[in-house]
C-alpha cells in the first residue's frame, strides 16, 4: 500500500472505516440517513472517547461495480480497519466476497436480504432480516384483526424487497391466510392506480406491501383516495417518519414491525432523537438509527480488541458481541454473524408510531 | 508493479477490459450506421446463461461464456431479422424496448432468481488460483502469492480478449466487407444499389454486436460473483453507446479509448465527493463541444501515425540501438 | 449593386477561391463561368453568407456584408437558387414557395404566388405534393419560384438550367430575362454558357479559384480559349 | 434483346406515374430516354433496378422476369446506374467509392480480410488496381484520396459513372449524367460512353441534352405524361410531331 | 372496474403525453433526442413546489414560475450543449451525448439543492377528489387530461399553419436552406428549446401534482416513458405524441388490470415494438419524402 505515511501521521488510537454508500441517485435518501447516523455517532464518539474515528465515505450510486470499486479502494488504498455498508443487498453480495478475501470486517446496516452473511467470514450485518420481522408482523395483524384474505405488493425489481415478499408469502401460509392477488410495481413507480383499483375490486381484509417508504407512502394514499379503508401490513420500508410525512393521514393503520421505535420510553433512544433532530432538523429513522448503533458496535468491538488497524482481531471481537444496548434495542450477533434482537409491532396512529397491542 | 498488484486499481484495469469489449461490440453495430441500444440486453444474456452454466451444470468457464455468447447471437438473430429495417432512433428505441423486456422477463424468471440476483457465481480469480495451486504453485512464485499470480491471469485473460477483438475488427474495417459496411453506413439506399446485401450485412454486424456484448457479459459475471437485473438496464445501455460517441465510432481505437476513460473518471473523481457526478456530467458536454465526432476519428488516427512515423524516425537517428 | 475584392475562401486547408473580384452593376446579367470545380458555387455561397470568406470584401448596395450570416443577407435582398436544388423534402410545394417569402411582410404575396403558378402551372398541379418527391426538373421549377418568391434586388442563379427540359429551358432564360426587365439584378452561374452568355450584359471566367478573364458577354462568347473549354470547342457549330 | 417492359405501370396514390410502358433495349446499343419534367424517366430506372417495384407489368432481362429482386441482386446480374440527385458515400475517399462498386466482382469474405490470406490480398490488388484505371477513365484520378464530399458537383457526377462501372454492369442506366458540366465536358461525356459501348455493354440514357442524345444515341424512347409517345432512331424521333410538341420545341429541330 | 381503469389508463398516458411533446418539439426542430429533458421536467416540479411551499405563492403563479424557470434552463441547455455541435458533418449522437452530460449534471444538482427526500404538495393545492358516479377523478388529473389535449392543438395549428412554424419545419429539415431562405434559424432554435423546456416544467409541476411526490430522479423514470411515446407516435409528431402516451398509459394500466402486473413494462415496450414493426415511422409518423 501507497498509504502508510498519511496512516503514520494520525495517532495510533485513530481508527478509519469506510462507507461505501448509495450517496447520488434513485436511493439516496437511503444513503443520506445512513451518512447523518453515522457522522451523529462519529462526533459523539470522537468528543468524549478513546477511541477516534475517521469515516471515509464513497458513493456507489446503488450500483454493483461502484460498490466494488468503491470497497476496494478503502481497502487497498485507504487502508481502512473495517467497512460499514454497502447500502444495498445486491451490493453487498458483489462487494462483501471483496472484503471477506482481504481479510477486512465489512457490516451492512441496510442489508436485509436472506443470505447476505453467508458470502464471507467478515460479512456481519446488523439490520434486521425480513426473515425475522415479517412473521412477526404476519402474526400479531393477523391475530388483532382476524385476517382471512389479503393482497401482496411488492416492489419487484428491488432485490430487498422481494426477498422481504417472499417472507411475507410464506408467513401468510403459516397463518393459514388466502392471497387473493399478487401485485407489483417497480421502485420509483408514482402511479399505483391500477394494481389499487384491481385490489379495491377483490375486498381483502387488508393489504401486504413490501417495499420503501416513498412508494408505500404514495400507495397508501391513492388506496385511501380509491376508497380502500383496510389496514396495510409492511416490511422494513414503512418504517420511516417520511411515510406520515408525504402519507398524511392516509397512513394511519400501517402497520410495520421493526426493532427501531422512536416512541420507545428509553433514556438512550430519546437522546438520539433530540441530537438527530438538532443537528439535521429532521426526525431518524431506521436506516439512520442502524447505522448510529452500528458504528457504537464497531467501537465496542475495536476497544475490545485493544487496536486500531489489526482487521483480523476487530473481526474476532466483533463476532463475540453480545448484550450491546443501542438505541434499536438489545443486540448481539448470532453465530451467522447477523443480529439476534427483537423487532416491535408498531402502527401509525394519529401520525405517530405506536405499539400495536 | 506494486500499482497492478493493488486490488484495487487492479480491479479498475479489470472493469476497464470488461468495458472496452462493451465498446467494441456497440462499435460493431455502428459500424453500419445502426444504432443499437440492445447491447445491454445481449451482455445481460451472456452473463446469465454462463453463470448459470457454470453454477448449475458445472462448466468450465470459457465454455459456458461462449455458449452465452452463442445464445445472445441466436437472439439476436431472431429478433434482428424483424427489427433491423428500422433506421437511426427508431431502432434505438425498439432495441432499447428489447433490452427492458429481456430485464423484466429476467426479473420474472426462477432461474434468475427474479431481483434478487444470482450471488456465488464462481469468480476466475478464485478458479485460476485453485488451478494453480493444483499444479504446485500454491505458495506464490517471484514474491507473488497465489492470489496475486491468479488475478495477473484474470487480466491477461482479459487483455487477450480485448486484443483479439480488436485484431478482428481492424482486419475487417481494411478488408472488402469493411469498406461495404462504410458504405452502408454512408447511404444504405445507394450502397444496396450498388451491389451490397444491406440486410445482410446488418444483420451480420447485429448479431456480431450482440455475441461480443454477450462474451463481455459472461466474463463480468465471473468477475464479480453477482449479477443481478440492475447491472444490466437502461442505464447500462446509454453508457454502452457513451462509450463509443465519447471515443469516436470510426475506428476501433475509439470505443476503447472510450471505455478506459469512462471507467476511470469516476475513480479519479472520487476526490471531488458530491460534486463527482456534476462534474461528469460538466465533462461530458465539454468534450462534446470541442470534439463532436468523438475523441479519435480516422483524421486524427492518420495524424498520430505519421508524428509516430517521424518520432520513429529521429529516434533512430539519433540514439541507435 | 454588388462588389467583391479579393474575396478568399477555403474548406479546411484547400483554398477553393483565391482572391476573385467581381462586379455586378445593377439592372445587369453578369455571368461566371468555369469548369468542373473552378469555384463557382463556392463563389455563389460565399456572397449569401452560406461560407465565410477568409478574406476579402463584399459590397452590397454600398454595404460591407461579408461574414454575415445567410438570413441577414436574404432580409437586404439577396435570393439564391441553390446548386443541387436544396428543396425542402418533407414540406409541401406550397410551402416550399411560402418559405422563399418567410421574410416579407407584405400583402402581395399571395399575388406573387399566383404568379409563379401561372409561370411554372405544373407547380400549381402538385401544391400540396411534398417536395421531396417531385422529379428532378420540377424541384428545379419550384427552387427558382421558391427564391423569386422573396422578391430580391439580386437574384442568385447556380445553374437554374440543371436537368430542365428543352422548352423549359428556353423558358428559363426567357424568365430570367423577363426578371431581368422588371428591376432585378442577376447574378449567374450556367454550364449552358452559350445561352447563358446570350443573355448576358458582362462574364468572368473561373479557373481553379482564380478569375482569369473577364468582359462584355459578348466578346468573351467569342474569345477562343472560352469557345474550346466551354463551348464544346470546334467539334461543334 | 437484353431487356424488355411489358406493359409497365406505376403509381403513387393516385398519380400514375407510368402507365402501360413497354419497350425493349437490344444488346450494346446506347438506348435514350427523353420527356418533358416529370414524364415518368427517372421512376422507370427506379422500377428497372429494383428501387420501387411496379404496380403492374413485367421487365425482363436476359430472358428472366426481375420484378421483385433486390437491388443487389440486380447489380449482382449486371444493371448498375447513376442517380439523378447525387448519392456519392460522402465520408469515404474518392477511390474508396469506386472500389465499393467492385464489390459485387469480388469474393473476400469476413475469413479471407481476418486472415489477409493471399488470395485476399491479390484481389484488394487488382480492385485498387481497376478503380484507379476508372477514375483516370472519368477523369479525376488526381482526386483519388480527397474525400467524396469534397468534390464539386460535376466531378461528383463523374465519380457515379466510375462507380457504377466499377460494378462491371452488362447494362449501364445513366440518368442525367452531364447536368453539371458543359459543353465541352459534355463532348467528353459523349466520348466516353461510346467508348463504354465499345467495350461491349449495353447503355439506357435520360438526358435533357439533345445535341447529345441525337449523336450518342442508336434508338429512342419518347415518354410524357406516363405514357410512351415515341420509338426509334434519332431521325425519326427529331421530326415526329408529337414528341416536337411535347418536348423538343419547334426552335430546338 | 373497467371504466375507473381505462380513467386510470388515460390519466397516466395524458401525463406521458405532457412529457412526449416537449421531446416531440425538439426533435421536429434539431432532429434531435434531448435526453436532459426529464431533468428539466423534475426542476420545473421543485421550482414549482418551492413557490407553494416556501414563498406560499398561489399554484397557478407557481406554475408560470416553473416555466419561466422552464425556459430559462432551456436557454441555457442550448447555448452550452446545442449551439457548439451545430457545425458541419457532427455525427447525430454527439448531441445525445452532450444532453445526457447536461441530464446527469442537472440530477446531481438537484440532489445538492433539493435533497434527496421525495416531497409532496401540501394537501391544500393538490386538489380535490371528484366522484362520477362509480368513477374517481382527482381535478389535478383532468386539469392534466385537459392541458395536453390543448397543447397539442394549439401546437398542431402553430407548427402546421404559422409562419414561425413552418420556419421551425425549415429549419428541422435543413438547417443551410433555411438559412438560405431567410430563416434566423439560431433564434428559432432557441425559442423551440426555450418553449419545449418551458412545456416540460409545466408538466413536471402537474405531474408532481397528480402523483404526490417530487425528488431529483422523477425525471429519469418519467423522461424514459416519454421517449417511448415519441418514437410511438412518430418522431416530431405531435399527434402522434398525444395519442402515443394515451395508448401506452392504457396499455400498461390494462396489463395490469388483466394481466399480470409484473409485466407491465414488458407489455408496453412489447406494443411499442409491435407498432413500429407495423409502421417503421411511427403511428403518425410521415413517410419520409425522397427521390
Ligand atoms: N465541402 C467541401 N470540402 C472540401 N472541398 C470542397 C468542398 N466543396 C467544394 N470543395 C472544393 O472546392 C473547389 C470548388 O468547388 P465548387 O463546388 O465551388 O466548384 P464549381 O465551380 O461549382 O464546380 P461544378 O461546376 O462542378 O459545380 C473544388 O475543388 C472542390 O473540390
Ligand atoms: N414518391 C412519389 N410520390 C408521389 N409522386 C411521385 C413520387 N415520385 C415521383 N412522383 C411523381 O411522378 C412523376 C414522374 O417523376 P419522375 O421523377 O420519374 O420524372 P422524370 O421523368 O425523371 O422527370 P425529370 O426530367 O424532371 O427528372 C412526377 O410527376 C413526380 O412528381
Ligand atoms: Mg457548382
Ligand atoms: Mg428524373
Amino acid at each position: 500500500g501507497g498509504n502508510s505515511a498519511s496512516t503514520n501521521k494520525q495517532s495510533a488510537n485513530t481508527a478509519k472505516i469506510g462507507v461505501p454508500a448509495y450517496l447520488s441517485g434513485a436511493g439516496a435518501a437511503y444513503g443520506e440517513a445512513i451518512r447523518q447516523g453515522l457522522e451523529l455517532a462519529q462526533s459523539e464518539i470522537n468528543a468524549k472517547g478513546k477511541i477516534k474515528i475517521e469515516l471515509i465515505f464513497e458513493d456507489t450510486k446503488g450500483q454493483k461495480n461502484e460498490a466494488i470499486n468503491a470497497v476496494n479502494k478503502l481497502i487497498n488504498k485507504d487502508n481502512v480497519v473495517a467497512i460499514i455498508g454497502p447500502t444495498l443487498s445486491g451490493e453487498m453480495f458483489a462487494a462483501g466476497p471483496i472484503a471477506s478475501q482481504a481479510g477486512v470486517v465489512i457490516m451492512g446496516t441496510s442489508t436485509t436480504a436472506e443470505g447476505i452473511t453467508e458470502v464471507g467470514d467478515y460479512v456481519f450485518r446488523n439490520a434486521l432480516p425480513e426473515s425475522l420481522a415479517i412473521p412477526n408482523t404476519v402474526k400479531k395483524a393477523t391475530a388483532k384483526y382476524n385476517l382471512k384474505k389479503v393482497a401482496v405488493m411488492y416492489s419487484n425489481n428491488n432485490d430487498w424487497a422481494v426477498s422481504g415478499y417472499k417472507t411475507f408469502m410464506q408467513s401468510l401460509k403459516q397463518n393459514g391466510v388466502e392471497v387473493l392477488t399478487v401485485e407489483t410495481f417497480a421502485d420509483k413507480d408514482t402511479d399505483f392506480s391500477a394494481q389499487l383499483t384491481k385490489i379495491a375490486s377483490l375486498n381483502p381484509d387488508a393489504v401486504m406491501v413490501s417495499s420503501l417508504y416513498q412508494e408505500a407512502s404514495l400507495i397508501l394514499k391513492k388506496a385511501r383516495e380509491l376508497g380502500i379503508k383496510v389496514p396495510f401490513v409492511g416490511n422494513n420500508g414503512f418504517n420511516s417518519p417520511q411515510l406520515m410525512k408525504i402519507a398524511g393521514a392516509a397512513a394511519e393503520g400501517a402497520i410495520v414491525s421493526s426493532p427501531w421505535y422512536p416512541g420507545k420510553d428509553d433514556a438512550k433512544v430519546q437522546a438520539f432523537i433530540k441530537a438527530y433532530q438538532a443537528k439535521y432538523n429532521k426526525a431518524p429513522d431506521q436506516f439512520a438509527a442502524q447505522s448510529y448503533d452500528a458504528l457504537y458496535i464497531m467501537v465496542n468491538a475495536l476497544e475490545k480488541a485493544g487496536s486500531t488497524t489489526d482487521r483480523k482481531k476487530l473481526r474476532d471481537n466483533l463476532a463475540q458481541i453480545k448484550g450491546f444496548q443501542g438505541v434499536t434495542g438489545k443486540f448481539a450477533f448470532d453465530e451467522k454473524r447477523n443480529p439476534a434482537m427483537e423487532a416491535t409491532v408498531l402502527i401509525v396512529k394519529n401520525g405517530q408510531f405506536t405499539e400495536l397491542k | 508493479m506494486d500499482f497492478i498488484l493493488n486490488p484495487y486499481y487492479l480491479q479498475i484495469v479489470m472493469f476497464m477490459a470488461i468495458n472496452a469489449v462493451l465498446g467494441i461490440s456497440i462499435y460493431l453495430t455502428l459500424s453500419t450506421g445502426q444504432l443499437s441500444l440492445g447491447n445491454a440486453g445481449f451482455m445481460s444474456i451472456g452473463a446469465y446463461v454462463s453463470a448459470l452454466l457454470t453454477i448449475k451444470a458445472g462448466a468450465p468457464i470459457l465454455v459456458s461464456v461462449l455458449c452465452g455468447g452463442v445464445a445472445a447471437g441466436c437472439m439476436a438473430l431472431l429478433i434482428g431479422l424483424p427489427v433491423i429495417r428500422l433506421q437511426g432512433i427508431y431502432l434505438a428505441i425498439a432495441t432499447l424496448g428489447f433490452g427492458e423486456v429481456v430485464r423484466v422477463i429476467v426479473l420474472n424468471l426462477k432461474i434468475t432468481n427474479g431481483a434478487l440476483g444470482i450471488s456465488g457465481i464462481p469468480s476466475m480469480a478464485v478458479i485460476f488460483g485453485k488451478q494453480l495451486s493444483e499444479v504446485g504453485l500454491s505458495s506464490g512464485m517471484g514474491g507473488l502469492t497465489l492470489q496475486q499470480i491468479a488475478n495477473l491471469l484474470v487480466l491477461l485473460v482479459l487483455i487477450a480478449v480485448v486484443a483479439v477483438l480488436v485484431f478482428f475488427c481492424i482486419r475487417v474495417h481494411n478488408s472488402r466487407v469493411g469498406r461495404a459496411l462504410a458504405a452502408i453506413k454512408a447511404d444504405e439506399k445507394a450502397a444496396e444499389v450498388m451491389g451490397i446485401d444491406v440486410t445482410y450485412y446488418k444483420i451480420l454486424m447485429f448479431c456480431l454486436g450482440a455475441v461480443v456484448a454477450a462474451i463481455a457479459g459472461g466474463l463480468a459475471a465471473h468477475l464479480t460473483f453477482y449479477i443481478g437485473p440492475k447491472d444490466f438496464a437502461y442505464h447500462r445501455a446509454v453508457e454502452i453507446l457513451l462509450f463509443a460517441v465519447l471515443g469516436g465510432s470510426d475506428v476501433v481505437w475509439g470505443p476503447l479509448l472510450g471505455a478506459f476513460l469512462l471507467t476511470a473518471l469516476p475513480e479519479v473523481l472520487r476526490f471531488a465527493a458530491e460534486y463527482r457526478e456534476m462534474i461528469y456530467g460538466a465533462i461530458l458536454v465539454v468534450m462534446m463541444a470541442f470534439r463532436p465526432q468523438g475523441l479519435l476519428s480516422t483524421q486524427t488516427l492518420r495524424y498520430i501515425k505519421e508524428k509516430l512515423g517521424r518520432s520513429r524516425v529521429n529516434d533512430t537517428s539519433t540514439q541507435p540501438g | 449593386m454588388l462588389k467583391v475584392q479579393g474575396m478568399v475562401t477555403s474548406y479546411g486547408n484547400i483554398k477553393a477561391l483565391q482572391g476573385i473580384d467581381l462586379h455586378v452593376p445593377a439592372g445587369s446579367i453578369v455571368s461566371l463561368i468555369g469548369a468542373n470545380g473552378a469555384g463557382k458555387s463556392t463563389a455563389m455561397k460565399t456572397i449569401v453568407g452560406l461560407l465565410k470568406p477568409d478574406a476579402g470584401q463584399i459590397i452590397f448596395q454600398g454595404q460591407e456584408i461579408q461574414g454575415l450570416p445567410a438570413y441577414k443577407t436574404v432580409a437586404l435582398g439577396m435570393s439564391l437558387v441553390p446548386e443541387g436544388r436544396q428543396i425542402l423534402a418533407n414540406m409541401t410545394v406550397l410551402e416550399n414557395m411560402e418559405m422563399g417569402a418567410s421574410q416579407r411582410r407584405d400583402a402581395e404575396i399571395d399575388d406573387d404566388l399566383e404568379k409563379m403558378f401561372k409561370r411554372f402551372p405544373i407547380l400549381r398541379e402538385r401544391r400540396d405534393q411534398l417536395g421531396g418527391t417531385l422529379s428532378g426538373g420540377q424541384q428545379q421549377m419550384l427552387a427558382i419560384a421558391r427564391a423569386l418568391m422573396a422578391r430580391p434586388k439580386l437574384l442568385l442563379l447556380d445553374e437554374p438550367s440543371m436537368g430542365l427540359a428543352p422548352l423549359v429551358v428556353a423558358d428559363i432564360f426567357q424568365v430570367i430575362q423577363e426578371i431581368n426587365e422588371q428591376g432585378t439584378t442577376v447574378l449567374l452561374v450556367e454550364q449552358n454558357a452559350r445561352q447563358a452568355l446570350k443573355i448576358s450584359n458582362y462574364a468572368y471566367v473561373l479557373e481553379t479559384g482564380k478569375i482569369v478573364l473577364h468582359g462584355q458577354a459578348d466578346d468573351i462568347a467569342q474569345n477562343p480559349r472560352v469557345k474550346e473549354a466551354y463551348l464544346g470547342g470546334t467539334k461543334r457549330k | 434483346m437484353i431487356l424488355q417492359l411489358n406493359q409497365v405501370s406505376k403509381n403513387f396514390g393516385g398519380l400514375a406515374a407510368l402507365m402501360n410502358v413497354s419497350f425493349q433495349v437490344n444488346r450494346n446499343e446506347v438506348m435514350g430516354i427523353i420527356g418533358p419534367n416529370g414524364a415518368g424517366k427517372t421512376t422507370l430506372f427506379n422500377l428497372i433496378t429494383g428501387v420501387l417495384t411496379p404496380s403492374s407489368g413485367d421487365i425482363i432481362y436476359q430472358q428472366q422476369s426481375i420484378v421483385g429482386l433486390k437491388p443487389h441482386k440486380l447489380t449482382e446480374i449486371g444493371l448498375a446506374r447513376t442517380f439523378q440527385n447525387i448519392r456519392i458515400f460522402g465520408q469515404l475517399t474518392v477511390l474508396e467509392n469506386v472500389m465499393v462498386g467492385a464489390h459485387v466482382r469480388s469474393k473476400a469474405g469476413l475469413w479471407h480480410g481476418l486472415w489477409k490470406t493471399p488470395f485476399a490480398r491479390r484481389e484488394e490488388g487488382n480492385i485498387k488496381q481497376r478503380a484507379l484505371e476508372l477514375l483516370d477513365f472519368v477523369g479525376i484520378s488526381n482526386h483519388a484520396d480527397d474525400t467524396a464530399e469534397a468534390l464539386s458537383y460535376g466531378k461528383q457526377r463523374r465519380l457515379e459513372i466510375a462507380r457504377a462501372l466499377a460494378t462491371e454492369p452488362e447494362i449501364l442506366l445513366l440518368d442525367e449524367p452531364t447536368a453539371g458540366m458543359n459543353e465541352t465536358e459534355t463532348t467528353e461525356l459523349r466520348d466516353l460512353i461510346q467508348q463504354i459501348q465499345v467495350m461491349g455493354k449495353t447503355i439506357l440514357l435520360i438526358e435533357h441534352d439533345m445535341h447529345l442524345m441525337m449523336s450518342v444515341c442508336d434508338r429512342l424512347a419518347v415518354i410524357n405524361f406516363g405514357k410512351k409517345i415515341a420509338e426509334g432512331q434519332p431521325d425519326q424521333i427529331q421530326s415526329d410531331p408529337a414528341v416536337i410538341e411535347a418536348y423538343l420545341g419547334k426552335e430546338a429541330v | 372496474m373497467f371504466w375507473q381503469q381505462v380513467v386510470n389508463g388515460l390519466t397516466l398516458g395524458s401525463t406521458y403525453a405532457l412529457i412526449a411533446l416537449g421531446y416531440t418539439l425538439i426533435f421536429g426542430v434539431l432532429g434531435i433526442v434531448n435526453m436532459a429533458h426529464g431533468e428539466v421536467f423534475m426542476f420545473g416540479a421543485f421550482v414549482g413546489l418551492l413557490l407553494v411551499t416556501t414563498f406560499q405563492l398561489n399554484i397557478f403563479v407557481a406554475i408560470l414560475g416553473a416555466m419561466i424557470v422552464g425556459c430559462l434552463l432551456g436557454v441555457i441547455l442550448e447555448q452550452a450543449a446545442l449551439r457548439p455541435l451545430r457545425r458541419r458533418s457532427v455525427s447525430h449522437l454527439a448531441p445525445l451525448i452532450s444532453t445526457i452530460g447536461v441530464s446527469i449534471f442537472l440530477e446531481s444538482l438537484a440532489l445538492r439543492i433539493f435533497g434527496p427526500q421525495a416531497q409532496a404538495f401540501p394537501a391544500s393545492v393538490a386538489g380535490q377528489l371528484l366522484s362520477i358516479g362509480p368513477l374517481k377523478i382527482s381535478s389535478v388529473q383532468i386539469l392534466i387530461l385537459a392541458v395536453s389535449f390543448g397543447l397539442m392543438l394549439i401546437l398542431r395549428f402553430w407548427l402546421q399553419k404559422t409562419r414561425i412554424g413552418k420556419s421551425l419545419r425549415a429549419t428541422a429539415e435543413n438547417i443551410e436552406t433555411a438559412n438560405l431562405l431567410g430563416v434566423n434559424t439560431n433564434k428559432i432554435i432557441v425559442m423551440t428549446v426555450a418553449l419545449a423546456s418551458g412545456l416540460g416544467a409545466v408538466a413536471g409541476v402537474l405531474v408532481g401534482l397528480a402523483f404526490n411526490a417530487v425528488e431529483p430522479t422523477m425525471g429519469v423514470t418519467m423522461g424514459f416513458k416519454g421517449l417511448a411515446v415519441l418514437i410511438m407516435g412518430g418522431l416530431g409528431n405531435v399527434t402522434g405524441a398525444m395519442f402515443g402516451g394515451i395508448i401506452l398509459g392504457i396499455a400498461e394500466v390494462f396489463s395490469v388490470a388483466y394481466g399480470s402486473s409484473s409485466y407491465r413494462d414488458a407489455v408496453a415496450f412489447g406494443i411499442i415494438i409491435i407498432i413500429l414493426l407495423w409502421r417503421p415511422q411511427g403511428l403518425f409518423g410521415a413517410q419520409k419524402g425522397g427521390h
